[in-house]
């Protein structure tokens, strides 16, 4: 693996991330304050209300960053979880591992504000239209990554084994897609939109843009703490989390 | 010395596990024995209306196969896991995707086929009309093997866990989806009159695809939940 | 003794060395600085051993020590974290090494519900068979007549190592893994056991036989590859 | 203001949303901090536990290889 830049390599030492997302994790969570702060304040104050929605669609502001969220946060974890069933690193392990309760809570919020959303514009709180029945399908997909990496007594192995289904579920999501939206089209069902107008209005637009930003730096920051937690007890024998251990667990 | 022949091989695998099924004939029953209990019950709670029931027929059936099929997976790799004989299919000079295979195939024709086989008794049971019947039975000959060869990949990668057939539900859910979609879009449009070629092809596209990639993660997913 | 991991203990005499000069034979299989790491602690190695031939390598140490686990890098069923193998002067990997080795482990790789004979056709196809031995043959070989047919679920545990000691006489392959083969057997099944090696060695092939150290039983005076906890 | 937590009427549907949207992030965030402690006050307290198995055995506390051999044996069990 000559390719690999000399940083990275040095990055993916356990110490050595450790401490750097230590340092990196509170200005990530302070950059996603404050850009939740600002994209809020937009989304909630400033841009008025949809002429069809009328208020209800504030939702927007956290329902459509959560749901880009729980489909890129399932990227990162793909690209890990390649990286650690190829190439078996430690700390791509982790990340994939990590990656998994986020990009579930993402998506459990994406569907209960969906849900909510749902209920005042299309009148049901739950409907089986193709992106919503991806979005759950893709929480059982989150969960069965979590309880697959928890069921193994070794946990590098156990990480393996839940990477190994990651990347399974990577060419299922779209086949889950677009099954989905044939059903639909067989069932005649309902047809509902999720975003109404296609256009939107710039002053309803930049504080969704905002928000999309400020997740990033949280989903980076709750990243940092996770692998961070994990890479003590995968360490546990080692000195560097002995000494950690000796300073700061009494 | 004489080297074994892929054929031989192939051959013995699938002879040992359909003889090992055969001396447990009573395990075969038990699928079968637990879809018709399943298929008596949605009378009792849905009520014998003759027309509701031949509505929801297809996908009762397919969904008490898939359901039959879920108990049986924990069977197909526990016991050569526990004696040894997984090891053995490793050291052996054939490729473990195709042993596998045969393996998986073994595993489909002892607990699947015989499901299919009820299936029209299960069918007929809720009233599905005679020509869904018969679309019914394809959908399964070509739903079924595919959800063995995914179960499989499943089932390889716990096989290093302790006993857990929830989260082999679990996994499998995701997976099954757009199968059960398919199966049964094809039977609700054969009962509707409308044409069920479509979704019968794609099922037997992706049986097709996952006739090559299964076993092969398969095997992957084996090495990966033995290294311990 | 550079390294705790390993030291040598030559069991063959001055006279056999000696032959050995004239014809060196080949070497069979070899390891360098073969490595398994569990939790980023060895739990064996890095070793460096070399077995040729008509060798039989036995592999000491005291419970936990990796014995067990070697005989799964060799096998292939594990993978080893540093170091090398090599069958035959060839790299030995995940699928190279398939059917030119075989696995003696605690688990026998018997099915219960198939009789002795059943177990060993199935290991026929998989592997091939040695000439001029059919299963049957072997079952006589390793005192199992009169058993041929009854399930091997109903054998004795004795029962059961030698219907696998049986598929070792079957199957060709040069490298045997031998996880304590002598346990669970009586006096008679020992000296079978020997009886085995010995002609397997005298064959060309080669054995790493493991012992968990306080005695063996096995004849003659091998090398000895001891592995430290 | 009260119109602002009215929502022009969707504040049944609007507020919650956001409650749920911060509640689980929240926690998503909190959960390492605490688990890290948890960990690292674990450890301390098994290292103690060697340590003073140790003194009992030698007569002095110290760092060795058998230390360190031992908390492996534990955290893998």
């Amino acid at each position: 693996m000559k390719w690999i830049p000399r940083w990275m390599h040095e990055l993916s030492s356990p110490p050595v991330f450790y401490r750097f997302a230590g340092v990196m994790r509170p200005w990530f969570m302070g950059f996603a304050l404050l850009l939740t702060a600002i994209g809020l304040y937009g989304g909630l104050v400033l841009a008025p209300p949809d002429y069809q929605q009328g208020d209800a669609f504030r939702i927007i502001y956290i329902h459509v960053p959560s749901a880009e969220m729980s489909l890129f946060v399932y990227g990162v974890m793909a690209i890990a979880g390649f990286i650690a069933v190829v190439w078996r690193i430690k700390l791509a392990e982790s990340v994939a591992m990590q990656s998994a309760p986020i990009g579930a809570a993402f998506t459990f919020i994406t569907l209960v504000t969906g849900s909510l959303w749902g209920e005042p514009t299309w009148g049901t709180w739950w409907t089986w239209d193709a992106r919503l029945t991806s979005e759950l399908v893709l929480l059982f997909l989150y969960l069965g990554v979590i309880g697959l990496f928890h069921a193994f007594e070794d946990r590098r192995q156990g990480a393996r084994a839940a990477s190994f289904l990651v990347l399974v579920g990577v060419v299922n999501l779209p086949i889950v897609h677009y099954s989905v939206q044939w059903w639909h089209t067989l069932h005649q069902g309902t047809t509902v939109r999720l975003f109404g107008p296609s256009s939107i209005e710039g002053d309803m637009l930049w504080p969704l843009l905002v928000m999309m930003l400020a997740t990033k730096f949280y989903w980076a920051a709750s990243l940092c703490g996770r692998v961070r937690t994990d890479l003590l007890s995968i360490d546990s024998g080692k000195h560097w989390v002995r000494d950690l251990a000796d300073r700061e667990g009494r | 010395m004489r080297p074994g022949s892929l054929r031989a091989a192939c051959a013995a695998i699938l002879r040992r596990d359909l003889l090992l099924a055969w001396r447990r004939r009573g395990d075969i029953a038990l699928p079968v024995l637990y879809a018709l209990i399943v298929t008596t019950l949605f009378p009792f709670a849905l009520g014998p209306d003759t027309a509701l029931l031949a509505r929801v027929a297809g996908g009762v059936v397919l969904v008490t196969v898939l359901l039959a099929m879920l108990l049986a997976f924990d069977a197909l790799f526990r016991q050569d896991l526990e004696d040894g004989s997984l090891e053995q299919l490793m050291l052996a000079p054939q490729p473990l995707a195709l042993m596998l295979g045969m393996k998986i195939l073994a595993h489909w024709l002892s607990t699947a086929l015989p499901l299919i086989i009820v299936a029209p008794v299960l069918a007929s049971m809720l009233h599905l009309p005679g020509e869904a019947i018969a679309v019914l039975v394809l959908a399964l000959l070509l739903a079924t093997p595919l959800l063995s060869l995914l179960g499989a990949v499943l089932v390889a990668l716990t096989a290093g866990t302790r006993r857990s057939g929830m989260l082999l539900a679990l996994m499998l859910l995701p997976l099954c989806v757009p199968v059960v979609i398919f199966a049964a879009g094809a039977v609700s449009a054969a009962q509707t009159g409308l044409p069920w070629i479509a979704p019968v092809a794609w099922l037997a596209a992706a049986l097709a695809l996952m006739l090559v990639l299964a076993p092969l993660a398969c095997a992957a997913a084996l090495r990966i939940a033995i290294d311990a | 003794m550079d390294s705790p991991h390993r030291y040598w203990e030559n069991g063959t005499d001055r006279d056999s060395e000696a032959n050995r000069m004239v014809s060196p034979p080949p070497v069979l299989f070899e390891a360098r600085a073969l490595l398994f790491l569990r939790q980023d602690e060895p739990v064996f190695g890095p070793l460096d051993f070399h077995l040729d031939r008509g060798e039989i390598l036995l592999v000491e140490g005291d419970n936990g020590s990796g014995k067990t686990t070697l005989l799964r890098v060799i096998a292939g069923l594990l993978r080893a974290d540093g170091g090398s193998m090599h069958l035959d002067g060839q790299i030995l990997d995940h699928d190279s090494a398939q059917g030119r080795l075989l696995l003696l482990a605690h688990q026998l790789g018997l099915k219960g519900d198939l009789s002795p004979l059943e177990n060993l056709r199935v290991a026929v196809g998989l592997h091939g068979c040695r000439e001029h031995i059919t299963p049957r043959d072997a079952l006589r070989n390793v005192g199992l007549q009169g058993y041929e047919n009854e399930p091997v679920r109903q054998l004795s545990a004795g029962q059961k190592k030698r219907a696998a000691l049986a598929r070792l006489l079957l199957l060709p392959a040069e490298l045997w893994l031998l996880d304590e083969p002598f346990a669970n057997l009586d006096r008679e099944g020992i000296a079978l056991v020997n009886r085995v090696i010995e002609r397997h060695a005298e064959e060309g092939g080669a054995a790493l036989v493991t012992s968990h150290g306080a005695v063996t039983f096995l004849h003659g005076q091998p090398r000895r590859l001891r592995l430290a906890s | 203001m009260l119109a602002f937590l009215d929502m022009g009427g969707y504040a049944a549907y609007v507020w919650p949303a956001y409650a749920v949207f911060f509640i689980v992030l929240l926690a998503d965030y909190l959960a390492p901090v605490f688990r890290r402690r948890h960990v690292l006050r674990e450890l301390h307290a098994r290292m103690q536990r060697q340590k003073a198995r140790q003194a009992r055995r030698d007569g002095m506390p110290t760092h060795t290889d058998t230390d360190a051999h031992a908390i492996r044996e534990h955290t893998t069990s």
